[in-house]
């Protein structure tokens, strides 16, 4: 294993690990609302450390400037959608399970 | 002359434009709604003398068969034709021009259907892409390719069969629209494990390779089975009637004369190529298909002499002429003797059929309803009987009509395999279609009361634009009888590789 | 190598996406629904590169990219049929 | 027991509890919701057995787009009333043949012989250098067995066609329209996936990729654009541009069979040095007529003409 | 080769699953999900059949299928979403079909 080898595997690793925590927090949290806050802090991060150790990997410099594109686009649609969320889940019904 | 015409004829190929006409038809009608009606004649038009002058060079020089994009099988997709794909082309697009330009001569008077907001023009497009599709399927060698058309054919009809805009049409649309996705999916699953198998698509290279082995014979029952779905083989039949029913007439002489056919089209083409070298030819599976055609013989024909809207008896006389249709099966297991017994069947049910839905338009709008107890009014015009009463002759069986050869070559042989309980049960189903005939023929000749004093028909029903088209059909429908040897020897003509 | 770490990762992760699964079946509420699908999508887009890493196949990585940008569209979709449908019941009720 | 194994068993078994989960009890939010988790699982076996385009494919339509048809269904049509059990007899039949056919399907599948399977990869590599394009799918697609495409492109018009002719479109979802933040986020999404769409499409002459794929991210940006509530998003009036532009594939694609057809060449046989533009031409075409047509798929019925909106 | 086999199986237990609520679910959006999960078995055989081991070019003919089917599905189920749809609003109850 080189080095870039060993980072990617440790990316890996912590990745998974905030992906357990997000995964703990929605199962395990009481409300919608503290389920979003876990959600959103995790799996963007754990995203955001895989796709770190995967652009470690990438052949040439497109290649890891494409998984962060993809980290910077998931984040923004889990602030948007995230906000609308919380949002609609205030405003209507949508607490009263269905 | 022949000879002359052939060479005319021959520069241009006539499969292609008999597929790319209507598609590209189908495309400008749904751009341009305004001009959809005279889009869709032109087109229904001249696809039908582009599909006639393929029948022709069929008839003269042999059998179709191109390499689609010059990629021969297995790469590519073949598409071929032989005598019976020849006659059933012949068929759809002469019973299709036909009802388009019926629909062209009554779409002026018909009134949009407002409350479901239906637009008119669809049946324009929606047809020519149909018309494609039947076009497509008759001339497909490729079993993927044949279930690509069978999705244009079943979801199109599926369009059509909604456009009434009636709460009932759209229940007995999504109905169909279920069963012909589920057909669908069985059959693509048989053409996957055909795959499995062969990595063969081409019909031709199947034959050649097909063996008789677990995944072969389980493609072979399923696809089988999914055509028998698709053409409402009893008891599959439940979603027939209401889908036939609840149509406007044009689309339900469509669906009944036409779509119908095209599934069992497919299914009488892998019997034929398949079945035997799958190791499926032999009499227990025909037995079956023999058997559950009796029964919807028999059924088709009972619920059709007892149906209390005129469109459903014509609907379920459909079911029951599906029947005899599959009692054809049991007798193709040595060859293809009895071919010629099912093409006279089906082409005069399709020109019968056709003008049957095709007056019932007339008999709605002249009487407000098709209930077949007010059938016995006065008001209804001439030309209507005279159509239901040819038609009939060619439904019920009658000499000299394409129905009676067909009924009369089924027969025979029945016969000569020593199968008499089926020449009974043709016979009792003729005597079944007889009496539901004979029932509104009935009402019609001896008509009760007065005729009101104000008729209450709507706008000019009793024009002539309503009554060409269905009694040229039912007239066609009795003059096949009048053809000759001619037809025989078209289905006579085997392509080497389809 | 890289490969055979990569792959364990991913199964690792696959089971992640189970509990994401578990919440969207479970509910109970449909915004807690619509939670578990966005964590299954990141995790689905978090797959989809280990699985590129695994196989040896970098192509991969577009997919995720795939997940990701269409992500947005789904969740839109999601909460506007929501509010259609809340507003539809508020009428219903006036 | 290799890792490959065990990504392989994990997989199968979320499939499968996926597949048990969806279809066979629970409420409708749960069906449905689970049903888009499902095609995106479904991509990663996709991925697993090497066929990325395929997988792209999903990922766009089979998750995100049927999903979005679904979710806008339901959002339209309210839940059944809770179902009465149908006899027990006509159950058990159904039960028994769903196990009948499995049997019979696995047994006709462990019959096969696996380790010599027939298929086409060879004749597609040996013919791929004359189909114009190096991404062996595409070429099946657009040329091998471009015919299958061309009816392809039918059955969408039909669809479309079909849809159009139950009426016009019910209202149209959306979001919060007085609510600057999420314009503000979302509009830097909507060229990003433009910018996608043309990536793949650009991707799937060489590597997976395509115009179905592009076109599936295509509407997404006009889904976006559509549920923003943006005054001006395509699709909302029934216009000559908007009906030509669904069409534009089948008519492009006819043009070629019938320039094809006319020439000395057989149907839908491109000339060898033309092969590479004619495929790209086709597949813009393409990619703009699905992602349209799958816009007017979600809005259910047909859009009011321009004047009724004026 | 057990790798295809077992993802064919997989394929085959999906359609198997898909069968009963195709068949008999009341709700119709609930038969519409089922067709889409029959077809993704049959897809599933199709693929695993042209999967040709790790690193092995696999089959494009059975992903060019796939697609096809893909589209094709999509229309169907869009078709039949909007015809669901419309039987509501036309007063049509939905579990009578």
């Amino acid at each position: 294993m080189n080095w870039a080898e060993i980072l990617a595997t440790s990316l890996f690793a912590a990745g998974c690990f905030f992906f357990v925590g997000g995964a703990a927090g929605l199962l395990r949290f009481p409300d919608v609302l503290t389920r979003l806050h876990a959600l959103t802090k995790a799996d963007n991060l754990g995203l955001g450390l895989i796709a770190l150790g995967a652009a470690t990997l990438a052949d040439n410099a497109w290649g890891g400037l494409k998984v962060l594109l993809i980290w910077l686009v998931v984040m923004l649609t889990s602030a948007t959608c995230g906000y609308l969320l919380a949002d609609q889940a205030h405003t209507s019904d949508l607490e009263k399970p269905k | 002359m022949s000879d002359t015409v052939s060479a005319l004829l021959a520069g241009v190929d006539w499969a292609a434009v008999a597929i790319l006409t209507p598609l590209a038809g189908g495309a400008a009608a749904f751009v341009l709604p305004d001009r959809a009606r005279a889009i869709g004649v032109a087109a229904s038009v001249t696809t039908a003398a582009a599909a006639v002058a393929l029948v022709w060079l069929i008839a003269t020089a042999g059998p179709y068969d191109l390499a689609v994009g010059g990629w021969s099988a297995p790469l590519g997709i073949r598409i071929a034709a032989d005598g019976l794909s020849a006659v059933l082309i012949g068929m759809t697009n002469l019973v299709g021009a036909s009802v388009a330009v019926h629909a062209a001569l009554t779409g002026r008077q018909t009134k949009p259907v407002a409350e479901a907001g239906v637009a008119a023009w669809g049946f324009w497009p929606l047809w020519l892409l149909l018309l494609a599709g039947l076009n497509a399927l008759y001339l497909s060698a490729d079993v993927f390719n044949l279930y690509v058309t069978l999705e244009i054919v079943g979801l199109s009809a599926v369009g059509l069969a909604a456009l009434s805009g009636k709460a009932e049409a759209f229940k007995a649309a999504i109905r169909y629209l279920l069963v012909g996705i589920i057909a669908s999916l069985v059959y693509l699953l048989g053409v996957t494990l055909l795959f499995a198998q062969y990595g063969v698509l081409d019909l031709a290279g199947l034959r050649a390779v097909l063996v008789p082995a677990p995944a072969t014979q389980f493609a072979m029952v399923a696809m089988l089975a999914a055509l028998a779905m698709k053409s409402a083989l009893f008891p599959l039949h439940g979603w027939l009637p209401p889908a036939h029913g609840n149509a406007t007439s044009p689309v339900s002489a469509l669906l009944s004369a036409l779509v119908v056919k095209a599934s069992l089209y497919i299914a009488v083409r892998l019997w034929l190529d398949l079945y035997q070298p799958a190791g499926l030819g032999d009499d227990a599976i025909a037995t079956v298909l023999g058997v559950l055609g009796a029964c919807a013989v028999l059924w088709g024909g009972l619920q059709a002499l007892i149906a209390k809207r005129l469109k459903l008896v014509v609907a379920y006389s459909t079911v029951a002429q599906i029947g005899y249709l599959f009692m054809c099966f049991p007798l193709w297991a040595d060859g293809r003797e009895a071919l010629a017994a099912f093409v006279y069947l089906a082409v005069a049910h399709a020109f019968a059929k056709s003008a049957l839905f095709l007056a019932c338009e007339q008999v709605q709008r002249t009487l407000g309803d098709d209930q077949v107890s007010s059938l016995s009014k006065p008001e209804l015009p001439g030309a209507v009987k005279v159509t239901f009463a040819l038609a009939a002759v060619s439904l019920v069986g009658l000499p000299p009509s394409g129905g009676f050869i067909g009924k009369w070559l089924l027969l025979e042989s029945t016969l000569s395999h020593g199968l008499t309980v089926w020449t009974v049960i043709v016979l009792c189903g003729t005597l079944l279609s007889a009496a539901a005939m004979a029932r509104v023929l009935a009402r019609f000749f001896a008509p009760e009361g007065q005729a009101a004093a104000h008729p209450q028909v709507v706008g000019d029903a009793a024009s002539w634009r309503f009554s060409l088209t269905p009694l040229l059909l039912a007239v066609a429908a009795v003059g096949i009888g009048l053809l000759g040897a001619w037809p025989v020897e078209l289905v006579g003509i085997v392509g080497t590789a389809q | 190598m890289m490969s055979m770490v990569a792959t364990i990762f991913a199964a690792f992760l696959m089971l992640v996406t189970a509990v994401a699964l578990m919440r969207v079946a479970c509910g109970p509420t449909t915004a807690d629904r619509m939670l578990g699908l966005q964590l299954l999508g990141t995790s689905l887009t978090a797959l989809a590169l280990l699985l590129g890493v695994a196989l040896d196949r970098p192509r991969l990585w577009d997919i995720a990219l795939v997940f990701a940008v269409l992500a947005s569209p789904t969740a839109a979709v999601f909460i506007a049929s929501m509010r259609l449908r809340t507003r539809s019941t508020e009428s219903d009720s006036a | 027991m290799t890792p490959l194994v065990l990504l392989d068993l994990v997989l199968g078994a979320v499939v499968l509890g996926l597949v048990a989960a969806t279809l066979w009890s629970g409420s409708r939010a749960r069906m449905t919701m689970l049903f888009i988790g499902f095609g995106g699982v479904v991509a990663l076996v996709w991925m697993r057995l090497g066929a990325p385009d395929v997988a792209l494919a999903e990922a766009a339509v089979g998750a995100a787009l049927t999903g979005a048809l679904i979710l806008r269904a339901q959002g339209s049509v309210p839940a059944p009333l809770p179902e009465r059990s149908r006899p027990w007899i006509i159950r058990g039949l159904v039960a028994g043949l769903s196990v009948a056919v499995f049997g019979a399907l696995a047994w006709a599948l462990i019959s096969l012989d696996w380790k010599a399977r027939p298929g086409l990869e060879r004749v597609v590599e040996a013919r791929l250098p004359e189909s114009g394009v190096t991404n062996p799918v595409t070429a099946v697609l657009l040329n091998f067995r471009a015919y299958d495409t061309l009816l392809e492109m039918a059955v969408l018009l039909i669809a479309t066609a079909a849809v159009w002719c139950l009426g016009r479109s019910s209202e149209t979802p959306q979001l919060p329209p007085d609510d600057p933040l999420n314009l503000a986020l979302l509009r830097p999404l909507v060229p990003l996936l433009c910018i996608v769409a043309g990536y793949l499409l650009w991707l799937g002459a060489f590597a997976p990729g395509g115009a179905f794929q592009a076109g599936a991210v295509l509407s997404g940006a006009l889904l976006l654009l559509l549920v923003a509530g943006l005054p001006r998003a395509p699709g909302q009036m029934d216009t000559l541009r908007l009906r030509a532009t669904i069409a534009a594939a089948l008519l492009v694609f006819l043009g070629v069979a019938a320039a094809t057809a006319m020439s000395e060449a057989t149907l839908l046989q491109y000339p060898p040095h033309r092969a590479k533009d004619l495929i790209l031409v086709i597949e813009a075409a393409l990619t703009l007529s699905v992602a349209y047509t799958f816009l007017v798929l979600f809005q259910g019925g047909r859009p009011p003409p321009r004047e009724v909106r004026a | 080769m057990t790798v295809s086999l077992g993802y064919a199986l997989l394929g085959a237990a999906i359609l198997a699953l898909s069968i009963y609520p195709l068949v008999l679910a009341r709700d119709l959006l609930r038969r519409i999900v089922a067709a889409n999960a029959f077809g993704t078995g049959i897809f599933l055989i199709l693929v695993a059949l042209g999967f040709r081991g790790e690193g092995a070019t696999p089959d494009p003919t059975t992903h060019g299928l796939v697609l096809t089917g893909i589209i094709v599905a999509v229309s169907a189920t869009g078709l039949a979403l909007a015809l669901v749809a419309r039987m509501h609003a036309a007063g049509a109850r939905l579990e009578d079909v």
